[in-house]
């Protein structure tokens, strides 16, 4: 059984090995962005990130159904044709928090990520771009979420 | 310990794409128990990917990431025989890596 | 048929005008029966019942219970140990017990024989819970095995016909307070509760439909469903009482929906709602 | 043509002992039910009981024309009509009655009617704002405003008002198979939850009849 220690001890040895060689992901290092993922709205998403007003961009697409048969697993996903993308947000508008998943965008992966996220509600759906340059670009999508089965 | 992920990397040109499914309760924090009592959040925070032991993506998420999470992304220049490690690690301090060849 | 015909119309005719901004394009009108099958459709690559899968083979291959032996041995109606094409095989008749069973009973049994474990106790553990944990996952991995194959339930034997009688007329036994039967919601084509079709089940309700898609992973819940957990929940839902688990109204049930299924190819374990 | 003349054959030749055996596997049935089901909360094993009308409708083949009309004439004899004589209530309240499918099973607390849905949407279409709506049962879209009714308080409107309760009621009355539960004489739900949901089909002002 892998405890919680050894747990903690393995990925201690793995953070050093990969630290000394100059290879830690930026993620790694950073604490967890607390307050983001604890913002409540859009705009105070974008003040804990430090990120200015987001623009409208059909650089920018955002992948989800029109239709979700369950709010608990909806597909969604995000990418941009630009080059300069720093990274890469997933955000339900509706959802107690906005920020579901944030992915750094580097040379070795292509700007396009997909996950799904649970939604308690109809909702906006939205891929952020955060630019080298500064610029916040963005793509938004409804997603209808239904009431299935028996309900009981 | 926390159950095997599964990895799919799938070459086709420069690109491969890989395809995870994880393991994990992904609890919000928000539900009750039948009793009332509060669920507390328990979910994946950080996940990482290397190609051959070298990082190449780094994501932080919330506890709206699905049950049994899914991800997909596309590494540039990873060839058939390579090594595609993706590692997870929760709010509790649990982590798992898993490892897989790009065919 | 005709609304996908449509959407290709609809495409092509906005190809036609490259002019229209890229974020008009996702706003098409869609029908709710298309925007659906396009959620599902979505969710198909990467199906997380291979989690369970994965934990399935392990359990079947790891020496387990009071005994410490796996369950390699096991019969599942092919022959000691052959788990290729015997899901779609099942329920049906075994000599050993003298019963027929469905593949979640038949495991109990070989788990109580082979690996020592006591059959009635794992039986009254709720779902989800200790050792029916494991026979769900072992039901995932055991029927990923006999995917794509048909089903062909045998029906030779005169209790694996008198099964099928039994499911027949449990399947129509109206009861409760909302005198609902199976047949109330699965017995007519193209019906639906809420958004979510219907499968005829008194009848082959074609391939990847009804009873050749169960053992299933349940979005709503993040749950690896087995027959056995659908039937409860549909009885739930029926307002009945309680079934037992692998009980003889949920095995009868599975002959009598299996039997109708006869040619349908399997897509267990399959994603659902 | 063959077939069905050697089946005949063959049934005259079993003779008895096939109709013996029919009898047999419904005994059977019978036994395996009350073997494979156990009290789970408010879920008790009563609920195998059938009634005549879950009798007669537990077989593939819905019962003779007879026996049909019989079970329909006893229940609508069974019909409580409004102890105040009104029919109509909230059209809004109706709404929340329509969404909700919960109610009656072993995971409910109780068994009064005030703690359950109406459970409509998950079989009928009804307001057409809503696209998640099930098939079982016939569309209810537009139900008064088809059937004429400017206004149910009216005599002209009497007869079908007096039916649609009559149906939510107890739907047995008018078909003797109906998949439909008996809401009212069941106690499924109350006197005014039904008030409810009939202004929902009925109220020229729900969104049902715009």
């Amino acid at each position: 059984m892998l405890n919680r220690r050894t747990a903690l001890a393995r990925s201690a040895q793995v953070a050093l090995m990969l630290g000394g060689l100059g290879l830690m992901p930026r993620a790694a290092f950073a604490a967890y962005p607390t307050a983001a993922f604890e913002a409540k709205t859009i705009a105070d998403l974008m003040k804990a990130l430090g990120a200015g007003a987001p623009v409208e961009s059909k650089d920018v697409t955002v992948t989800a159904p029109d239709i979700a048969e369950n709010g608990a697993v909806v597909p969604v996903g995000a990418s941009t044709t630009l080059a300069g993308a720093k990274r890469l947000l997933l955000l339900v508008e509706k959802n107690p928090s906005v920020l579901s998943a944030a992915f750094d965008v580097n040379e070795f992966v292509e700007p396009s990520f997909t996950t799904r996220v649970k939604m308690g509600q109809s909702s906006n759906v939205l891929a952020v771009a955060l630019m080298a340059d500064g610029r916040v670009l963005y793509a938004q999508k409804e997603v209808k979420v239904t009431l299935g089965g028996c309900g009981g | 310990m926390p159950d095997p992920m599964r990895i799919r990397a799938q070459a086709a040109g420069d690109k491969t794409t890989v395809r995870v499914l994880m393991s994990h309760e992904m609890e919000t924090g928000l539900r009750k128990d039948a009793a009332g009592k509060t669920i507390p959040a328990w979910f994946i925070q950080e996940v990482t990917a290397q190609l051959n032991g070298k990082p190449v993506l780094s994501a932080e998420w919330g506890p709206s990431v699905s049950k049994n999470p899914f991800l997909q992304f596309i590494v540039k220049g990873a060839k058939a025989g390579d090594k595609i490690a993706v590692t997870w690690r929760d709010n509790r301090g649990e982590t798992r890596t898993d490892e897989a060849t790009v065919s | 048929m005709r609304s996908t015909r449509m959407m290709a119309a609809i495409a092509a005719a906005t190809a036609a005008f490259t002019a229209v901004p890229l974020l008009a394009q996702t706003q098409q009108p869609k029908s709710a029966a298309d925007g659906i099958a396009e959620y599902r459709k979505m969710l198909e690559d990467g199906n997380p019942a291979e989690l369970f899968e994965a934990k399935g083979e392990d359990l079947w291959k790891t020496p387990r219970g009071p005994k410490n032996v796996s369950l390699e041995a096991c019969d599942l109606g092919l022959g000691p140990g052959v788990v290729k094409g015997a899901w779609v095989q099942l329920p049906r008749w075994f000599p050993d017990t003298r019963k027929v069973q469905d593949l979640e009973s038949r495991l109990l049994s070989c788990m109580q024989t082979l690996q020592g474990f006591d059959a009635a106790e794992i039986a009254a553990t709720p779902f989800d819970k200790g050792e029916q944990a494991s026979v769900t996952a072992l039901a995932a991995w055991i029927s990923s095995m006999s995917r794509g194959m048909k089903m062909a339930l045998p029906q030779k034997h005169p209790e694996e016909k008198r099964a099928y009688e039994l499911g027949k007329r449990a399947f129509f036994y109206r009861g409760g307070p909302m005198d609902f039967a199976c047949a109330s919601c699965h017995g007519e084509d193209g019906k639906r509760i809420r958004l979510q079709d219907l499968p005829n089940l008194t009848k082959n309700p074609g391939d990847g439909v009804g009873f050749a898609a169960w053992p299933a992973y349940r979005v709503s819940s993040g749950e690896l469903w087995s027959m056995q957990r659908r039937l409860n929940d549909c009885f739930r839902q029926q307002r009945f009482p309680y079934p037992g688990f692998a009980s003889d109204v949920t095995v009868a049930l599975g002959v009598y929906m299996g039997v109708n299924a006869k040619g349908a190819e399997s897509i267990a374990p399959a994603i659902k709602r | 043509m063959k077939i069905r003349h050697l089946t005949a054959l063959a049934v005259i030749a079993a003779g008895a002992a096939q109709a013996q055996t029919a009898r047999q596997l419904d005994q059977q049935t019978a036994a395996m039910m009350r073997a494979s089901f156990r009290d789970q909360g408010i879920a008790t094993v009563e609920r195998l009981n059938q009634d005549d009308a879950q009798k007669a409708c537990s077989q593939a083949k819905p019962p003779s024309a007879a026996v049909a009309k019989k079970i329909e004439t006893a229940q609508l004899a069974a019909v409580k009509w409004p102890s105040d004589g009104q029919f109509i209530g909230d059209w809004k309240e109706g709404e929340k009655l329509a969404q909700n499918g919960r109610g009656m099973t072993w995971t409910d607390a109780s068994t009064a009617a005030a703690k359950n849905g109406a459970m409509c949407y998950n079989c009928h279409q009804i307001d057409k704002k809503e696209i998640s709506f099930g098939t079982i049962g016939p569309s209810l879209w537009n139900y008064g405003k088809l059937r004429g009714v400017a206004d149910p308080a009216d005599p002209a409107s009497a007869a079908i008002v007096k039916y649609t309760w009559g149906k939510l009621w107890n739907s047995k009355a008018y078909a003797a198979c109906s998949n439909m539960p008996r809401f009212g004489h069941a106690e499924l739900l109350n006197e005014q939850q039904i008030r409810d949901v009939m202004a929902l089909l009925l109220d020229p002002k729900s969104p049902v009849n715009q």
